[in-house]
């Protein structure tokens, strides 16, 4: 029990500050009793959490263990409060209301005989109350507790080091199937039948992809000699890829065909629009 | 995977702490970093724990938070430290600080159930303040008349507060003792007043979606 | 004014600038938490210059820039921690891979090329998008006004696809049969002229795997 008490008198409300000026007057205790300026309770009644607040407030100024909650006491005391909480601070008083008819409450059935049969700690009229004094006090203890505890911004400060701007953040492309490629293809392409009367043409892949090759193999500085662009080990097939292609970029003028005679070397070049 | 000597996993541990915008846990470590890296556990404990002790006699200290691992000021500096912001700390009320309390310790718990043991209702500020600062979440709904939504703490309220888990909250004790000694008895529950209680409970949460 | 001494200076010199947003300067920390305390130009000096040799072999350092003092991480562990910032790229949308799909099956073709088949405009972002991931580049200008670039698929296209030659990319029909995200509109199947079409592409396709 003598670790309740100190939880009591640790409580944040038991600090020394000033609860009011009364005349200039610091008040730092709570009173002693109800002889007091009624604007300074006032100010003291707003300094409870409510009516547990209250009432345990009330059992530590009777020195007196929560086990042995003097009912009559206690109750007078608290109802003096509550009269004058009435008459200041109405929106305060149904809680507190609430809390004298149960103090009330068991005030009476203490007063009623009781069966010898039934002598134990449940039958007490009490015991509610004093569970719910227990468990508001142990809140108390742990908001205080959490209070004192290590707090950011108040006790430590997070700490921080820059990065040199050689740190860029990375970033994670997103994957793609090949599926999902094809899809996207074939949608486009119903698509496209769907709504257009244009015919799609469509090449055989192979000469597409020579036609790209083909095109980042020249350039539009130099001429490059037509048979460099053929590779024998591609086999007859290959090479009629590769002529299929340079045709085709020939006919949309992206290459440019240079023949210096009859039967001489035919070069290619990048077709340039600049040198038009 | 390449390897890494054991200098260049503690310098690369104690920066990526550092830079760090939050705690750093080791799976985060593992998974940015240390991502092509072999690096046992044990590696890695070692380095943090050295870490740890390196930083003892200066004015900043790593430590283990929920989260992970942080780098903060020494505790004794906080007087000297706070004068380089404008504005002071935060600070917070009895009633919001019972009420963060009793969440953390009675996790998950209704508004009505704080209401019930604080003796009080608690304002919707409050549960407000403490969601914003995301110290507290809803994690479900007691199947009871209302549907209450049910309180518990965060992982942010661990970190803020400098705990590494709810075991090391301060007083538990306190709560434990009561759970022994005190069983709410069976008819609680058909109680005249738990029946307002829930009655409250329920208007305050209609109050809650109106809002 | 108070007298401090250099093992407390240090600590508290260390920690301002690591708990700081931007780099201190001495001035800010003569004014912040040295306030009350009577330190010599010298000792700040030395306590800085110390803390810059503590952290030489560590992987953060102190440095001075132009506003003052701050801690960043060494140049060397960049590579690492650029991955503390991960983060990843949204999906990509179907006008993306339909782009990315008729530059792969029509190549070398132009942006134009592109929006008259898919019917609507390619975004800038979209061409951007795929030519940083070097997934297409630009192989020539086609020879029409306004000289348009061609675009063609890469390397790094076929090797992500796990293709040798683009002659490897399945025809569209092989996923036809599988084909149920992918149902054309309900109005289009109302056109008469789509029916022919369609007739067309299949006869395309099937001329291509002939070749």
């Amino acid at each position: 029990m003598a670790q309740k008490e100190d939880g009591l008198n640790n409580g944040p409300v038991q600090q020394p500050l000033p609860l009011a000026f009364i005349n200039g007057e610091a008040i730092v205790e709570k009173p002693e009793d109800l002889y007091i300026p009624p604007d300074a309770l006032e100010v003291i009644l707003e300094t409870f959490e409510g009516p547990l607040d209250l009432l345990l407030y009330l059992i530590r100024k009777q020195k007196v263990d929560i086990v042995h909650l003097p009912v009559a006491t206690i109750t007078l005391q608290y109802m003096e409060y509550v009269e004058v909480m009435k008459s200041l601070k109405l929106e305060l008083a149904a809680e507190y209301l609430l809390m004298a008819a149960i103090l009330a409450e068991i005030k009476s059935r203490l007063l009623l005989p009781r069966p010898d049969s039934v002598e134990d700690d449940d039958d007490d009229p009490r015991a509610e109350l004093i569970r719910r004094l227990k468990e508001y006090e142990a809140v108390k203890v742990a908001a205080g507790a959490l209070d004192a505890q290590p707090r950011l911004e108040r006790d430590v400060f997070a700490v921080k080091a820059d990065v040199p701007p050689s740190v860029a953040p990375v970033r994670i492309e997103p994957d793609v199937s090949l599926q999902d490629l094809v899809m996207a293809f074939s949608h486009a392409m119903k698509r496209a039948a769907a709504f257009e009367h244009h015919t799609i043409e469509a090449e055989a892949l192979s000469t597409r992809e020579r036609m790209s090759q083909i095109l980042s193999m020249v350039n539009d500085k130099t001429y490059t000699p037509l048979d460099a662009l053929f590779t024998i080990d591609e086999g007859r097939a290959g090479v009629v890829v590769s002529f299929l292609a340079i045709l085709e970029l020939v006919k949309e003028q992206l290459l440019l065909c240079v023949q210096a005679g009859p039967y001489a070397r035919i070069h290619v070049k990048l077709g340039c629009h600049g040198e038009d | 995977m390449a390897k890494i000597n054991k200098t260049q996993l503690k310098q690369l541990v104690e920066a990526a702490i550092f830079v760090a915008d939050s705690p750093v846990s080791k799976l985060t470590l593992r998974e940015t970093v240390l991502a092509e890296f072999t690096v046992s556990e044990r590696a890695l404990n070692a380095v943090l724990k050295e870490l740890m002790l390196d930083y003892q006699p200066r004015g900043i200290q790593l430590v283990e938070v929920a989260s992970g691992y942080r780098f903060q000021s020494v505790d004794s500096l906080s007087p000297w430290l706070s004068r380089m912001w404008q504005e002071s700390a935060p600070k917070y009320s009895r009633a919001m600080l019972e009420t963060l309390a009793l969440i953390a310790y009675r996790q998950p718990v209704t508004r009505g159930e704080i209401e019930s043991v604080r003796g009080v209702s608690v304002s919707s500020n409050i549960i407000r303040t403490l969601t914003e600062r995301t110290w507290i979440k809803v994690v479900g709904h007691k199947e009871v008349p209302g549907r209450p939504a049910l309180y518990a703490t965060t992982r942010q309220f661990l970190d803020y507060f400098s705990l590494t888990s709810l075991a090391d909250l301060p007083s538990s004790d306190v709560f434990d003792a009561l759970d022994v000694q005190y069983k709410p008895p069976a008819t609680a529950t058909l109680d005249a007043p738990s029946e307002d209680d829930r009655a409250i409970e329920t208007a305050n949460i209609e109050r809650e979606e109106n809002e």
